[in-house]
């Protein structure tokens, strides 16, 4: 027997872990001079109680999907892939070529070659660090963060001195053609007699995560690869040993990584800006690292965990709107999630597992 | 001089979650005495001398150094309370010159050069004093294993232990370097130093101990005089019943030779030649036993055919070359053609922890087409085929949801050989097949590998226990520095031969072993071998071929 | 280039390399202990805040600077809480220190000031001030010798000075004394520290303690030297670059300051020209951005050099099974 | 109410937004009405930030900075009955929007004269912001007014970045500003958001002068700053709020003439500027309104008659 029922190690534990945050993040509102139950309130409300609000909350929750699957497979495999920001970064350099020099008819056309767009160039922003990796031994963390820079700095330059169109003043590409426009849930749900607002940028993209997350979950828990991928991120010798090759699994788990992060381009550079703009990613390759340690890298975790900051990220823009609460609130709340979940999971962990183990050989 | 004994434990207990690993233990060792401790893997022997030494704190019990009762909290406080320990992996900071490492902790001020102008001399008084002689300013990770095991017991005398434990210092060693190491535990006695020496060697214990304590599950079976005592006794004591030692098995019939090595070298990553040039041949039906101290390139070779390291030579197997280093020299590609392995080290590579029993019931032969289901992976099917095996191999409880890291070593150790033997191989690779495994298992396991010789098959046997490669071989090859010092059948091998090459030594005693071929490799000298200059010669080898890198 | 523009540059250098050099000797402490540390830009980050923001309300630059070692050693106490005491994931700490500076300085900021998340600017007593070398103007008209003792030597803040004879120091704790000798072993092998009767959590705490305090004067460096307070997000990356800079250097002090002058020596040369003019080629600005970055993926890459960590980072140290 | 959309500089940034917040503040104070207000963190919040209060029912929604353009032009129809007013943005086709724009160079071309005039080295500098035409809009008018004084004039011009991110990056402008004078600049005139408060920051700490931009900045290193360029931001936020519901839309632009530029003249810098000084720049002022003098704008063919860039 383990030491802890699956149930708490998979619910308790990090519910546990969130109850602490929360706390904490009460606190550190009540440090501002701010009553916590107001903002709560009215996070909720502005999050929440309309559809506008959700139709919010699903957008930013679509980003957080991506980026959140794309920590949680590299997770299987042992790898920490703090990159997800730069390959989404190139991710939106893929779509925004796709869209802007294809000629697409209509955008299930465009939707399908962007998102081919996204993920090519997502899982190229990852190999190079993975290869590293597999073969020189160079810490991906590290190759991960340096690539973020030199990300940052290749889509300036790009937005810049190539892509920007004649006369304009942000560093952004020239709108995206019609055609390519995506569907929002407005768009999706009026035919069935829904009244979703017009307003939100939610989109057809969300399908495509939702789909993610069912593909996610058929990778690791049902195909060879997945079973290869959870085996060396166990042991890699052992996985030598079965013949599982770690360059190659380090590569194609980083590959599938790196599409996932760039695949979150979708959203905000077709489904919303509807151009490339200089810094469209906005942090939420971090928040997939939040998202993938919460959701325990269990895609249907990964998706309530999504959903979460989702919540949290419009909420707190509602909060930035209507009171003095900055937005950095988010941030603070975020680190202290990661903090709780990831890096102080053993203060959790370790005192359950005495009461089970108490509990047990008193049973017993 | 008191009479108080040097080491008293009454009542020593100490649990890791659910294994009670020390139960109730006392114990009594005099001053001035060598005295063994023995037990099966996981007995508890680790643990004691880990509570002994401050390392671990103990649920219960009480401690008393030289008559005085000792609290113990922390290794700070063995020390100061006389205790020094060499543990069975050695501590020692691989990037740092000897003498940083044996004045690390035991400075005598807040600057360095100081106190290793201080260690300098004392070193070299050591030295002359028990004859451990080590360069002071060599670099951990530039000398052998013989010499760090010597650093750890300067270490231990540098901080004036009186009382030296040491955690299986054989294991490691050759034969020859094991005699230099009772040799100087002889002279450490002889100055009044108390040893605790943990084997499981029952030759040691019987040569060097005064008395002799027997764990089994946690607990101390027995405390008695080496003298009035047997091995037979002691292996009886040590697993609770009498012990068959034999194997029953007919004679082998050989066939036709399934696996030919040729020439097969390896270098790893570090540049040091592992393999050189062995060249072997296991035919159908017969158990070819590898032995030698471990280190001496039997793992790499059982890796090699495994498909988990590339080399260079010839491999051929049913007449067929295999690749040593190409896209087909993984391990999926040498099941292909019909190798199985058990490897030498069950947790970390012959299973995945988590994974459950039915998972790792296919771990390495994942792709074959029985398994899967469209792009899918079959896994109803391959739960039920698990529980079928796990059923046939007595692995217990048999429950394929069970995770692996929920088994016992020992039925850990079935379920990586009923996966591997289920799949009938032309060749089996087995390494270390009852390392921690209990008698009856062991039984059980060599039955299996008998039945599978008797089939006509090929078995490749990796051990470092001699009684199990004489009981379980039919002919035996004895490795030492990469290289094969011998071969010839297990019917004729004596232990002192054998003991001779393992320590790459072809003397008298290996000339009476009949049948035997022996390498020219083997250093032929008349009388006691002289270690130290082998030493030198392999130092030189080694350097020669760094040189060449 | 002409002489003056050149003495600028490395002028400018040095200063920009200072910050970097405090981050990076810090990184150093505690990587060199076994402690990984990606959090070195939110402590720095943190330190910055708080120092300027007690400057401004004492007036006093020390207060300040102490407020904000104060502030970056709380947040190296929560590291070791986590990856110490709690034995978690080094880096996930890392990364969440980081986003907890981010969020809560901008957060107190705008409690405390109401200016968008950013204080006040400093002035007087609340910066620190260029401090002028003896005889630096005296020896100004010495051809060369003398604009370079001017220009380049003299004329730093406090902490300049500080920062650079802090790589002797480190060097000299590192290998000339008990205690670097301590630090070293437990990066490398934590059980044989353990085993010779020495605390492996003492020393681990010691270490991260150091990096807080280095990385406070590097903070507070920043926004009391550098610049007259504190804006959100003020760092900007320079914590990642310290840690590239620390990779760069293989984790040794005097190889740490030749990295960090390099590094603040492209910084130098990326904030005074938008694009470098090499005759066939042309850099772009964001090229001398990203070099930095690059740089220490090449050499990550063991194609010039190979950087071997010390052993046993970034793992807890759990006593043997 | 109104709600008024700050850029991402944010509303401190002792320049262009700080400006709009005070026009804003001015309006509350004298109408005693409140009005809502946001500083944008990102790229993503501007479109939301403009349907939140256009939903919300905020009209007018006034916002700053040229960034608003796209997604102005996406949201502003969407909403046809609530007034938008933009600052900075000149060229958009929605009917709604108010859009307001500067003539920038008639102001810096002021300030530029001021400069030359108070130059001992015959060296003066320009600290840019993001580079974009905007930028250069000022810069060019800047280095007019410098040559008209003195046509020999030295001028040394630096932009800060290419993005946003360069509006908000003190220690860059103070290094610019160490660099640009070590090539002789004794005063420097910084266009750059919040960039423009390390320059002055640091001509302050190394004794030369400088000169502010948008808000009057001239207290922030009294004695120190020469001049400021006002842009009246504030004004026209000032009066879009006035106007409330009923305002009117189309584009604006402000010059001289309608007082939307100008220079700072107050206590803090009332030692620097001599009165031939001030006789100059106020009889260039005038000569401009009368069309006396030509400004030429950058805009007119993307290029400058007196400077480089
Ligand atoms: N740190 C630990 N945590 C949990 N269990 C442990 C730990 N150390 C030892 N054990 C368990 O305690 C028991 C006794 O282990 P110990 O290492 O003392 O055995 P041993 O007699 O030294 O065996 P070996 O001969 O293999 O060295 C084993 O069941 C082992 O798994
Ligand atoms: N950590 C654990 N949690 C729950 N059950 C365990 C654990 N370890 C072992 N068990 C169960 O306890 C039983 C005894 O395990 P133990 O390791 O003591 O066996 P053992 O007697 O040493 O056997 P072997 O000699 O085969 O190693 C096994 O059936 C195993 O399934
Ligand atoms: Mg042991
Ligand atoms: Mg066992």
């Amino acid at each position: 027997m383990d030491r802890m029922p699956p149930w708490a190690d998979a619910l308790l534990v990090p519910l546990i872990s969130l109850v602490l945050a929360a706390i904490l993040s009460a606190l550190v509102i009540i440090g501002i001079g701010e009553d916590p139950v107001a903002a709560v309130t009215l996070m909720v409300k502005g999050a929440l109680g309309s559809t506008y609000g959700w139709g919010y909350t699903l957008y930013y929750a679509t980003n957080f999907i991506f980026t959140g699957l794309a920590v949680a497979v590299a997770f299987h495999a042992r790898m920490f892939n703090i990159g997800g920001e730069g390959q989404a970064m190139l991710g939106g350099l893929g779509v925004a070529l796709v869209c802007l020099y294809l000629p697409l008819p209509h955008w299930t056309l465009a939707l399908v070659a962007a998102t081919l767009g996204a993920a090519i160039f997502g899982a190229a922003w990852a190999c190079v660090p993975a290869v590293l990796q597999a073969r020189r031994g160079s810490h991906i963390v590290i190759t991960t963060i340096m690539f973020n820079f030199i990300a940052a700095a290749l889509l300036n330059y790009m937005l810049v001195n190539l892509l920007r169109p004649k006369g304009a003043m942000d560093p952004a590409t020239a709108k995206f053609p019609a055609a390519t426009n995506l569907p929002t849930l407005h768009d999706m749900l009026t035919p069935i007699g829904l009244n979703f607002s017009k307003a939100a940028p939610a989109n057809v993209t969300l399908v495509i995560a939702l789909l993610a997350c069912l593909a996610v979950w058929l990778l690791i828990w049902r195909t060879r690869l997945g079973y290869e991928i959870r085996a060396f991120g166990h042991s890699e010798t052992a996985a030598r040993y079965a013949g599982i090759s770690p360059t190659r699994i380090t590569v194609v788990a980083m590959l599938i990584s790196g599409g996932l992060a760039g695949l979150m381009a979708l959203n905000t550079t077709m489904g919303e800006a509807e151009r490339l703009v200089l810094n469209s990613v906005e942090g939420a390759g971090f928040i997939g690292i939040a998202v993938a340690l919460m959701g325990r890298s269990h895609p249907l975790g990964v998706l309530m965990a999504a959903v979460l900051f989702g919540f949290l990220y419009q909420g707190g823009a509602e909060l930035a709107l209507w009171t003095n609460i900055p937005r950095e609130l988010i941030v603070v709340i975020q680190a202290l999630v990661i903090l709780f979940t990831g890096a102080l999971d053993n203060m959790v962990r370790m005192p359950l597992e005495r009461l089970f183990l108490s509990r047990r050989r008193k049973e017993g | 001089m008191t009479t108080a004994p040097a080491i008293e434990l009454r009542g020593i207990s100490k649990a890791f979650g659910p294994v009670q690993a020390n139960k109730d233990i006392s114990i009594l060792v005099e001053r001035g005495t060598i005295h063994g401790i023995i037990g099966e893997n996981g007995a508890g022997k680790s643990t004691l001398m880990s509570i002994l030494y401050g390392f671990y704190k103990a649920d219960a019990g009480e401690i008393f150094i030289g008559g005085q009762k000792t609290e113990i909290p922390d290794s700070q406080a063995a020390i100061a309370a006389g205790i020094g320990m060499v543990f069975q992996h050695f501590k020692l900071v691989e990037n740092f010159t000897v003498l940083e490492n044996v004045v690390l902790g035991a400075e005598d001020g807040r600057l360095l050069r100081p106190s290793l102008a201080t260690a300098r001399a004392e070193l070299k008084a050591l030295a002359s004093d028990y004859g451990l002689n080590v360069d002071p300013d060599a670099v951990i990770a530039d000398i052998g294993v013989g010499q760090q095991q010597r650093v750890e017991i300067l270490k231990a005398l540098y901080r004036q232990a009186d009382i030296l434990i040491l955690d299986e210092p054989t294991g490691v060693l050759t034969p020859a370097e094991a005699d230099q190491l009772f040799r100087i535990l002889g002279r450490l006695k002889a100055e009044g130093k108390t040893i605790v020496l943990i084997t499981h060697k029952l030759r040691e214990i019987m040569e060097i101990t005064d008395t002799v304590s027997v764990m089994r599950r946690g607990e101390m079976t027995a405390t008695v005089r080496t003298a009035e005592t047997s091995p037979t006794e002691l292996a009886e004591l040590m697993v609770g019943r009498k012990v068959l030692l034999r194997v029953d098995k007919t004679p082998a019939q050989p066939g036709a030779p399934i696996l030919e090595i040729e020439n097969l070298s390896v270098t790893d990553s570090a540049g040091v030649q592992r393999l050189r040039g062995v060249s072997l041949n296991v035919r159908a039906g017969e158990i070819l036993g590898l032995a030698g101290v471990a280190g001496n390139g039997q793992s790499e070779l059982l890796e090699v055919l495994g498909g988990m390291r590339t080399a260079t030579g010839r491999i051929t197997m049913n007449g067929q070359p295999i690749d040593l280093g190409g896209r087909h020299s993984d391990g999926q590609s040498r099941r292909a053609r019909g190798i199985g392995h058990v490897p030498e080290d069950r947790q970390r590579e012959g299973l995945i922890m988590p994974y459950s029993a039915w998972e790792n019931s296919v771990f390495g032969y994942h792709h074959d087409p029985r398994w899967q289901n469209g792009p899918l992976m079959d896994n109803a099917g391959i739960e039920a085929a698990a529980q079928d095996q796990m059923d046939r191999f007595d692995v217990r409880p048999p429950n394929p949801r069970l995770a692996a890291r929920n088994f016992s070593g020992g039925n850990q150790q079935k379920i990586v050989v009923a996966r591997e033997i289920d799949r009938n191989p032309d060749l089996l690779l087995i390494g270390q097949p009852t390392r921690g495994v209990d008698i009856g298992a062991i039984e059980f396991i060599h039955k299996q590998i008998i039945a599978l010789r008797d089939q006509g098959k090929a078995i490749l046997l990796v051990s470092v226990e001699l009684d199990e490669i004489l009981s379980l071989a039919d002919r035996v090859a004895v490795m030492f520095d990469g290289q094969i010092m011998g071969e010839g059948p297990a019917g004729s091998a004596t232990q002192v031969g054998l003991g001779c090459l393992m320590a790459g030594l072809g003397g008298d005693d290996t000339r009476d072993m009949s049948g035997w071929t022996i390498s020219d490799a083997a250093i032929i000298e008349e009388g006691t071998p002289d270690v130290s200059r082998i030493e030198a010669q392999l130092a030189e080898k080694h350097a020669d071929a760094s040189k060449e890198v | 280039m002409d002489f003056a523009t050149a003495l600028q540059i490395l002028d400018s250098t040095v200063r920009l390399s200072t910050p970097l050099l405090l981050a990076c000797l810090a990184g150093l402490f505690s990587e060199r202990a076994g402690i990984f540390d990606i959090g070195l830009e939110g402590k720095m980050l943190m330190a910055a805040f708080f120092s300027a923001a007690v400057a401004f309300v004492t007036g006093s630059v020390w207060l300040g600077m102490l407020a904000g070692i104060a502030s970056s050693m709380a947040l190296s106490a929560l590291h070791g809480l986590a990856s110490i005491t709690f034995r978690g994931n080094q880096l996930i700490s890392g990364v969440a220190i980081n986003f907890l500076a981010a969020g809560l300085t901008v957060l107190i900021a705008q409690d405390w000031f109401s200016q968008g998340g950013r204080t006040p600017s400093l002035i007087g007593q609340a910066r620190f001030e260029p401090l002028t070398l003896p005889l630096a103007d005296t020896l100004q008209t010495v051809p060369i010798l003398g604009p370079l003792y001017h220009e380049l030597i003299s004329g730093h803040t406090l902490p300049v000075y500080f920062a650079f004879l802090c790589v002797p120091a480190t060097w000299w704790i590192l290998y000339r004394t008990r205690f670097g000798l301590r630090l070293r072993a437990v990066g490398e092998n934590p059980a044989a520290v353990d085993t010779a009767g020495i605390s492996v959590i003492g020393l681990r705490y010691a270490a991260v303690a150091i990096c807080g305090l280095l990385c406070g004067i590097a903070g507070a460096y920043l926004a009391t030297a550098l610049q007259a307070g504190f804006i959100k997000d003020m760092t900007a990356g320079r914590g990642y670059i310290a840690l590239a800079a620390l990779i760069f250097a293989k984790w040794r002090p005097w190889y740490a300051l030749m990295s960090c002058l390099l590094f603040g020596f492209l910084q130098a040369v990326a904030l005074r020209y938008q694009n470098i003019d090499l005759g066939p080629v042309t850099l772009p600005v964001q090229f001398m951005d990203a070099l930095p970055y690059i740089l220490t993926v090449v050499i990550l890459a063991g194609f010039v050099g190979r950087a071997i960590p010390p052993r046993a980072g970034g793992e807890p140290y759990v006593k043997e099974r | 109410d109104p709600a008024l959309i700050f850029d991402l500089g944010g509303k401190f940034d002792k320049s262009f937004n700080e400006a709009a917040f005070n026009g804003a503040q001015r309006w509350a104070e004298e109408t005693g009405g409140s009005f809502n207000e946001i500083e944008l963190q990102s790229e993503a919040q501007r479109e939301q930030a403009l349907r939140r209060f256009a939903e919300a029912g905020f009209n007018p929604v006034i916002t700053m900075g040229f960034a608003m353009a796209d997604p102005l032009s996406t949201v502003a129809p969407d909403y046809p009955d609530t007034k938008f007013a933009v600052v900075d943005v000149t060229w958009l086709d929605v009917p709604n929007v108010r859009q307001i724009g500067f003539a920038e160079h008639e102001g810096s071309y002021l300030v530029g004269m001021l400069a030359a005039m108070a130059s001992e080295t015959g060296t003066v500098g320009f600290v840019g912001g993001m580079d974009v035409p905007l930028i250069r809009h000022f810069g060019c008018g800047y280095a007019q007014g410098a040559k008209a004084v003195n046509p020999d004039i030295n001028i040394v011009a630096n932009m800060t970045g290419t993005t946003p991110a360069a509006w908000n990056d003190p220690v860059k402008g103070s290094e610019l500003t160490k660099a640009q004078i070590s090539q002789g600049a004794d005063v420097v005139y910084a266009a750059a958001g919040g960039t423009g408060v390390g320059v002055l920051q640091t001509a302050a700490d190394e004794g030369i002068l400088s000169i502010g931009v948008d808000s009057n900045q001239n207290h922030l290193h009294p004695g120190k700053v020469l001049t400021s360029m006002l842009k009246r931001v504030d004004v026209a936020v000032y009066e879009a709020m006035k106007a409330g519901e009923d305002l009117e839309t189309g584009v604006f632009t402000l010059g001289l003439a309608e007082n939307g530029v100008g220079y700072a003249l107050d206590e803090n810098n009332a030692s620097l500027i001599t009165d031939e000084m001030k006789a100059a720049v106020d009889d260039a002022r005038q000569k401009i309104i009368d069309g006396e003098i030509n400004v030429v704008s950058y805009y007119e063919n993307d290029s400058c008659p007196a400077l480089t860039f």
